[in-house]
């Protein structure tokens, strides 16, 4: 029983960082329609950005997590204008707008991470925050750096689910994601909004990464197993579905704690990508994915 | 001029010369790149550290005082063909032997292109599978995985006697990979042997994002002692976990991630105490290393790390071969490595203080150490022999 | 208030659209009229500042060249358009779809407009739920016009908004233009092929061939012209 | 004669590549280095032609083919390691087994579309790999499978020197290309390109989608396993990173989109140009600080795709055209 | 064109439902060879969807298709095209990334096991629409009207014998427009039965020998194009002011 509840408490803890992750993507690539093979590495980059913080400033380095979510954001944003706006704004046809970008932001990613090689070398990275440790609940361990970034997490999905569900902007982004030049041609600024939602999910990664910081070491290829985890994500969630982003974030943390407690420690992944085949063959759109006629 | 298929001879360039000049290369191919690069880097300071030494005493005086020049190659942490592409290079550009590739998958494809091209190559990795080969030309002077394990058990059971603390019940888990699964079950089974209780070892997949449900399972199994393996990130998760929870039992570690210096800075404080089971250590009373590790420490600021003493060592063997066969042709000096038995000099400083090596070129006097994390470095504890302090377990 | 002048369009490197220039007056109700890839979409595409095409020349709307400016500050501006098409907001629902016509203009102007298109398209308000990319396509074009509608547009652009809507639709539609074109400052530029409907409501047009403009005046003008009598009523 | 220069079309672009491929050892190619790193880059190209066939002319984005790769090494090597079945059979076993788990692949690939089949793809490769690892006992886990090692016997794929090993390559590449080429004129490469523009219009054209995407599949799944059996016999070991892993999936689709797919050469350009630049850097900044080769390599990636998205081959031919009409005289203005 | 009374095409009771509606109602309908049956209504009445379910891919709720006497229902999209049944789409749909030749070989070679036969076929069905001269040009670049030619010549190509054409005409200028029908009236002759979607009023009257009304789903009425256009439900769900009577000046 305890033991269950520990699964529950702690899939759950996990599971709200993936799912803060994956909005993220979720909310880019829901966009931009860009398949961000370097979104794991932004969270590479929030993670570090903690690390020197927190190295020099002790746990008072945390409060600058806000600052790291906007240069992360900021970060995504250059990407955006620097490499893919053009491909994207001009594409002609679907193929000339994906293509491309794929293989851009795989290029980014091994550029993240070699640049982050090169400036904190292999070694393995983590800092020792007032969120170490645990608190114990009736033989429930709650990892206060989880339990702190959980809840981190779930108000910034909050925030990002009413501004995108909720408000003119939000529909704006969704218009865009149908049809960007009908967008424009009622009065959306495409390219802006396009970059400011690329900038805000990217900014997201570099958030998890920040909280991820408190309680995982680093080192410059950290990234790889959120993306594959994220990738999952979103897609059981729906693309384009923030809310079912964040909720498959954690299903998909309760399975792979449940797994590893009950079945076996290293098939917890394998575990993850089984449900993830089964879902997409039976539900093509996702858990929470609404099907689209043409 | 002209194009490769219109030269003579094919393979194994620039290495039939009968002089050897001034400069003798000898090649490491070791991951530079990728997450494996530190360990690679150290390994390379190793070979550095040894080659500055031979130069410094003379050169290889069987050869005129040759100088040894270290020649670095990048095999990636992942990608064997890009490790055969380096390799090729390393010994068309004159390399008479090598050393690396630290982890076993590349050390694989590293002796392959060696054995092609019959030049020497000595390793820094322990996989059985690696000696399985009958392979002419692959020498691995630190022992193998499996003999590892087992002697793991019979080190730590001796020296928790020799303080007065017997183990009832041990808990093991580590990566599902094959050497650490071989090694984890082979210690389990020593400890079932020595009369101690355990449930059947776990295993996890490398590259883990949370440690509870591992922590969940060894805190369910009340052992007092942990017997654990992994990559230093893997680790120091489970190991920051169990103390986060309080618990303080003590932990025997397997692999190349429990002693190198990067683990202790990730554990901070908590590294201490920690025990780990390696081949090699910086402080061992062995011909040279006090030296070397000064060198080492005072060049690059840290304890010289095991991988970076065993590359040490290989560099040195492979002088004593060179100076045994008063040559630097690549097949000489494997034959030298062959017939060597080396009981002075740093290259006998390999745990158990002499070197020779079986036809699958293995070093039967190979033996490990056991090694105790105190004051964020790793101080040897058992064998007694080169034990500099005493083993801890925090009771 | 609205001056082309010497306008050329091309896709890649191809010019479909040669030195266009016409002039339409506040309170026009233009048509432009052509056979089939004339080039009409192309001129419309240009004025609302939608790329592709590239586009030189200018483009003067109460004055001001906007031939650099975005899509987006154009519709700003007031243009509306009723693209080639439909092009829905395929995941939105028929009503965010209207909503996005009028948008940033505030929650009062957008329920204003909804509520009225909803009224000229009664079979869209029993479905304001619906995705829009599941609608019929004649459905889809009522959205269209209608997102068109909600911004309350000075300049109506008009790509075939009749195209796919049942006669009973059509009739509605050009009866909203001539009454919307009677009540105000709205001025439109009308592409359309069913010549029937359209025709008599023109003040003004220019005929469109392989690019060129080779014929602009008044309606009486055109109607008597008879380049246009052989491609619009197939009369020689 | 319509029918003659047909066949021409289809089988200059794989004799070419033989040609000009067998041809470099004798000017070009100076150093065995170069020649392990050409050797390396002729065997993802081969993976890549696999790619191509789906990816390229049937739309489907597989960042998944390293499990097809590595069906082809596992099947060579396990049925060498314990069977001693020359290789020369096994890759050909190899790929009948690839072959079919691509026949299996069909059924996803019938209902995910774009990036989702992207996706499940990449996430197939990571699943194959964790399942590698997992059950060590049969495929030697993480470390792999070693085949044995014997000087000249090319009864089991071993040559005297590498370069006979190149030139075996090089019969293999062509052949592939020659393979892509056919199926690119073929039937079947017409209603492959027609499913990955729109299935449903091919659907009611006529065109029996699961058929066309079925026999796509098979056939690149084939190609790409035969490449990962040669690069066992390369490497002589193979291991689930290089065979199966994400890593290898994404090699094999960044060599074919840089080049240029869904066109006959290509993968082949790609893997000509990413290969030796990926190896030759890490090997020219083996001694400086880590990392530095891994971002000019990246570097490199992103401004190919940035200057022409459609890759390298049409980049090229772009080229040759625009030097072409510079140097031809042309008559004045547009026909328009 | 012998059994000139069997019906070529059956339609039972077909019903389809999306979600909750029902788009197609329990529609009854039968077409004889060699005619051009009009259907009708207003938008959304469901008149695309009874396409799908008649050329596949559109899973009927319930009753039945029969073509041929062979109850065909829920069947394939391409095993429908491989009975004889070809279509347009009502927002084109062409393969965007070929040319207008290779457009119309999809549907050849499909047809056509032999590559020299598919040709000839493809250069048949594009020289009816008066394309073959422009063969070589890349669909991505053609105006609307020529897409739909394409389209039809993609259709032309299976060599069908019922060809289902959604809104062929419209945005078309009268002199199109005209073309066009001329090319279809000449369709049934050499034995091809034709079922036509069509908002244009004169479209309508010269071409079909039949119309068939479709309401909500419902099947309103059926029969001699005056007849059904005269009817005032007709007028008020479909027609508007625009009476059967009057033609177009
Ligand atoms: N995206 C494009 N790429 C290349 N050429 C194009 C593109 N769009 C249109 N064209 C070409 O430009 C010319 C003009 O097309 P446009 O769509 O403006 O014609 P149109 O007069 O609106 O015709 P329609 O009545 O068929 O809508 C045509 O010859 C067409 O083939
Ligand atoms: N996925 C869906 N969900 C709900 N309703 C749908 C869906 N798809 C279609 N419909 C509805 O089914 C009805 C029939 O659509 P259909 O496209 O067959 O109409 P149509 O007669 O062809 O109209 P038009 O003349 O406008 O093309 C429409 O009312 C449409 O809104
Ligand atoms: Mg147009
Ligand atoms: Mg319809």
């Amino acid at each position: 029983m305890t033991t269950l509840v520990q699964v529950l408490v702690s899939g759950v803890l996990v599971g709200g960082l993936y799912g803060i992750i994956s909005s993220g993507l979720s909310l880019s690539f829901g966009i931009s329609k860009i398949a961000n093979f370097a979104h794991a590495d932004f969270v590479t980059i929030g993670m570090y950005s903690v690390v020197v913080l927190v190295g020099a400033f002790g746990s008072l380095g945390l409060l600058f997590l806000p600052l790291v979510v906007l240069a992360v954001g900021g970060l995504g944003v250059l990407m955006y204008l620097l490499l893919l706006r053009r491909s994207h704004v001009t594409a002609m046809n679907e193929d000339e707008a994906h293509l491309p970008q794929i293989v851009v932001t795989a290029g980014v990613g091994i550029f993240i991470q070699s640049l982050l090689l090169s400036l904190f070398s292999s070694n393995d990275r983590s800092i020792s925050t007032i969120l170490d440790g645990s608190w114990n609940l009736a033989g429930v361990s709650v990892s206060k750096a989880q339990a702190v970034a959980f809840v981190v997490s779930l108000a910034a999905f909050a925030v990002i689910a009413i501004v995108v569900n909720r408000t003119e902007f939000g529909r704006a982004l969704r218009s865009i994601v149908d049809d960007g030049e009908a967008a424009a041609a009622v009065g959306v600024n495409r390219a802006k909004m396009v970059a400011i939602s690329i900038g805000i999910g990217i900014g997201l990664a570099g958030l998890a990464g920040g909280l991820l910081a408190t309680y995982q070491t680093v080192n410059p290829t950290s990234g790889f197993n959120y993306l594959a985890m994220a990738f999952v994500v979103i897609i059981l969630g729906g693309l384009g579905s923030i809310r079912g982003a964040f909720i498959a974030g954690i299903v998909v943390g309760v399975v792979q704690q449940a797994t590893g407690t009950y079945v076996a420690l290293d098939l917890q992944n394998v575990a993850i990508w089984v449900l993830f085949l089964v879902v997409l063959l039976v539900r093509p759109n996702g858990l929470f994915g609404k099907r689209v006629a043409l | 001029s002209g194009g490769i298929a219109n030269q003579t001879t094919p393979s194994s360039a620039g290495t039939g010369n009968a002089t050897c000049g001034t400069t003798i290369t000898i090649g490491a191919p070791n991951p530079l790149s990728g997450p494996l690069t530190d360990f690679g880097t150290n390994a390379i300071q190793g070979t550095q550290i040894a080659a500055a030494e031979i130069n410094a005493a003379g050169g290889i005086k069987a050869l005129g005082g040759a100088k040894i020049k270290i020649e670095t190659g990048d095999t990636g942490s992942s990608d064997p063909s890009q490790a055969t592409s380096a390799t090729t290079k390393l010994i068309e550009d004159g390399s008479v032997a090598l050393v690396g590739a630290w982890l076993s998958g590349l050390t694989t494809t590293v002796s392959t292109v060696a054995e092609q091209a019959s030049v020497p190559i000595l390793s820094q990795s322990w996989a059985d599978t690696l000696s399985q080969r009958s392979y002419q030309f692959y020498f691995q002077p630190p022992p193998k995985s499996s003999q590892i394990g087992g002697a793991a058990t019979s080190y730590v059971v001796a020296a928790a006697k020799s303080v007065g603390v017997t183990f009832t019940k041990v808990a093991g888990v580590g990566p599902n990979d094959v050497a650490n699964t071989a090694q984890i079950t082979a210690a389990v089974n020593a400890f079932k042997a020595a009369g101690a209780s355990a449930d059947a070892p776990t295993f996890f997949q490398a590259g883990i994002t949370d440690a509870t449900p591992i922590i969940t399972r060894l805190a369910a199994q009340n052992a007092d002692l942990l017997l654990v393996s992994g990559t230093p990130a893997d680790v120091s998760l489970i190991v920051k976990g169990l103390r986060a929870r309080n618990i303080t039992t003590p932990i025997l570690g397997f692999g190349g991630a429990f002693v190198v210096p990067s683990f202790a800075k990730v554990m901070g404080d908590q590294v201490n105490g920690l025990i780990a089971v390696g081949a090699w250590n910086w402080d061992l009373p062995l011909p040279g290393v006090k030296a070397a590790a000064a060198a080492y420490k005072k060049k690059y600021g840290e304890f010289m790390p095991m991988e970076a003493g065993e590359s040490w060592v290989d560099v040195h063997l492979i002088a004593d071969a060179m100076e045994k066969a008063k040559s630097c042709k690549p097949t000489e000096i494997a034959a030298a490595l062959h017939s060597i038995d080396v009981t002075s000099g740093p290259g006998s400083a390999m745990p158990g203080g002499e070197v020779s090596f079986n036809a699958d070129g293995t070093n039967p006097h190979a033996v490990p150490v056991l090694t105790q994390w105190k004051n964020n470095q790793p101080a040897t504890v058992w064998p007694q022999k080169y034990a500099t302090t005493k083993i801890d377990f925090g009771k | 208030m609205l001056s082309i002048q010497e306008l050329s369009a091309r896709y890649g490197d191809s010019v479909v659209v040669h030195d266009v220039s016409f002039e339409i007056e506040e309170g026009d109700l233009f048509g432009i009229l052509g056979s089939n890839g004339a080039g009409k979409t192309t001129i419309l595409r240009a004025i609302a500042g939608l790329h592709p095409p590239a586009v030189t020349g200018r483009i003067l709307f109460g004055g001001q060249d906007i031939l650099g400016l975005p899509a987006h500050k154009r519709a700003g501006m007031g243009i509306g358009l009723v693209p080639e098409g439909r092009r829905m907001f395929a995941s939105l629902s028929v009503r965010d779809n209207l909503l996005m016509g009028a948008y940033g203009r505030g929650k009062e102007w957008q329920s204003r407009n909804l509520a009225r298109v909803l009224e000229v398209f009664p079979e869209l308000a029993e479905r304001t739920a619906q995705l829009a990319g599941s609608l019929s396509g004649g459905q889809q074009q009522m959205v269209a016009f209608g997102r068109a509608l909600m911004c309350e547009p000075r300049l109506l652009l008009l790509d075939e908004p009749s195209l796919g809507l049942a006669p009973v639709v059509v009739q509605r539609i050009f009866d909203l233009i001539a009454e919307l074109h009677r009540a105000g400052d709205l001025t439109v530029v009308l592409v359309e092929q069913n010549a029937a409907e359209a025709f008599p409501l023109l003040t003004r047009g220019t005929l469109i061939e392989r690019g060129r403009a080779v014929f602009t005046g008044t309606r009486h003008e055109l109607e008597t012209s008879p380049l246009v009598g052989r491609a619009y009523f197939g009369t020689v | 004669m319509n029918r003659l220069v047909g066949v021409g079309r289809t089988v200059l672009p794989g004799l070419g590549v033989g040609v000009v491929a067998a041809s470099l050892p004798y000017w070009l190619i100076t150093q065995q280095y170069v020649l392990s790193v050409v050797m390396v880059a002729m065997i993802y190209a081969i993976a890549a032609q696999g790619w191509n066939i789906i990816g390229g002319y049937g739309g489907l984005l597989s960042f998944g083919h390293s499990v097809f790769f590595g069906i082809g090494a596992y099947t060579t090597a396990l049925l060498t390691v314990r069977l001693g079945i020359t290789p020369w059979i096994g890759m050909f076993i190899g790929a009948a087994v690839a072959a079919v788990v691509g026949a299996i692949l069909t059924f996803p690939a019938l209902r995910l579309r774009g990036v989702y089949f992207t996706l499940a793809t990449f996430v197939l490769s990571l699943l194959v790999t964790d399942l590698a690892v997992h059950f060590r006992e049969f495929t030697g886990g993480d470390q792999g499978l070693s085949l044995p090692f014997t000087r000249n016997n090319p009864l089991m794929f071993q040559f005297d020197s590498s370069l006979t090993l190149y030139f075996v390559l090089v019969a293999f590449l062509a052949g592939a290309t020659l393979v892509v080429a056919f199926v690119a004129r073929s039937r079947l490469g017409l209603f492959l390109r027609a499913t990955r523009d729109d299935p449903d219009a091919a659907l009611a054209s006529g065109v029996n989608v699961t058929r066309t995407r079925l026999f796509g599949l098979m056939i690149s799944a084939a190609i790409t396993s035969i490449a990962g059996s040669l690069m066992l016999e390369y490497l002589r070991f193979i291991d689930p990173a290089t065979g199966l892993g994400a890593n290898t999936a994404f090699i094999i689709g960044l060599v074919a989109l840089v080049g240029g797919r869904g066109t006959v050469l290509g993968p082949v350009i790609g893997a000509a140009v990413l290969i030796p630049a990926q190896q030759i850097l890490s090997s020219t900044f083996a001694a400086a600080p880590a990392g530095l080769s891994g971002m000019a390599y990246a570097a490199i990636v992103v401004a190919i795709m940035i200057v022409d998205w459609r890759g390298l081959h049409h980049l090229i031919s772009r080229l040759i055209g625009s030097v072409r009409r510079s140097l031809r005289h042309r008559p004045t203005g547009d026909l328009s | 064109m012998s059994a000139v009374s069997s019906p070529l095409l059956q339609v039972r009771g077909a019903t389809v439902a999306f979600g909750g509606v029902l788009a197609v109602n329990d529609v009854s309908l039968d077409v004889m060879r060699g005619e051009i049956l009009g259907i009708v209504g207003p938008n959304g009445a469901g008149k695309s969807t009874l396409f799908g379910a008649i050329a596949g891919g559109v899973p009927l709720k319930s009753g039945t298709i029969e073509l041929n006497g062979e109850d065909v229902s829920g069947r394939r999209a391409s095993y429908m095209s491989h009975r004889g049944v070809a279509r347009t789409f009502q927002k084109v749909r062409l393969f965007a990334s070929m040319t207008a030749e290779e457009n119309v070989l999809v549907a050849a070679r499909a047809h056509e096991r032999s590559s020299a036969g598919a040709n000839e076929r493809a250069a048949e069905a594009l020289d009816r629409i008066g394309f073959l001269a422009n063969r070589r040009v890349p669909v991505s670049g053609l105006s609307l009207a020529d897409r739909k030619r394409i389209e039809i010549a993609r259709g032309l190509a299976a060599k069908p014998t019922l060809l289902l054409l959604d809104e062929m005409m419209n945005g078309l200028t009268v002199e199109e427009t005209d073309a066009l029908i001329e090319a279809i009236r000449s369709l049934p002759s050499e034995g091809l039965t034709i079922m036509l979607v069509e908002h244009v009023l004169q479209v309508v009257r010269s071409l079909c020998d039949r119309l068939a009304v479709l309401h909500h789903g419902q099947l309103l009425v059926e029969g001699d194009p005056a007849h059904v256009l005269s009817r005032p439900d007709v007028a008020e769900a479909w027609l508007g002011r625009a009476t059967g009577q009057e033609g177009h000046e």
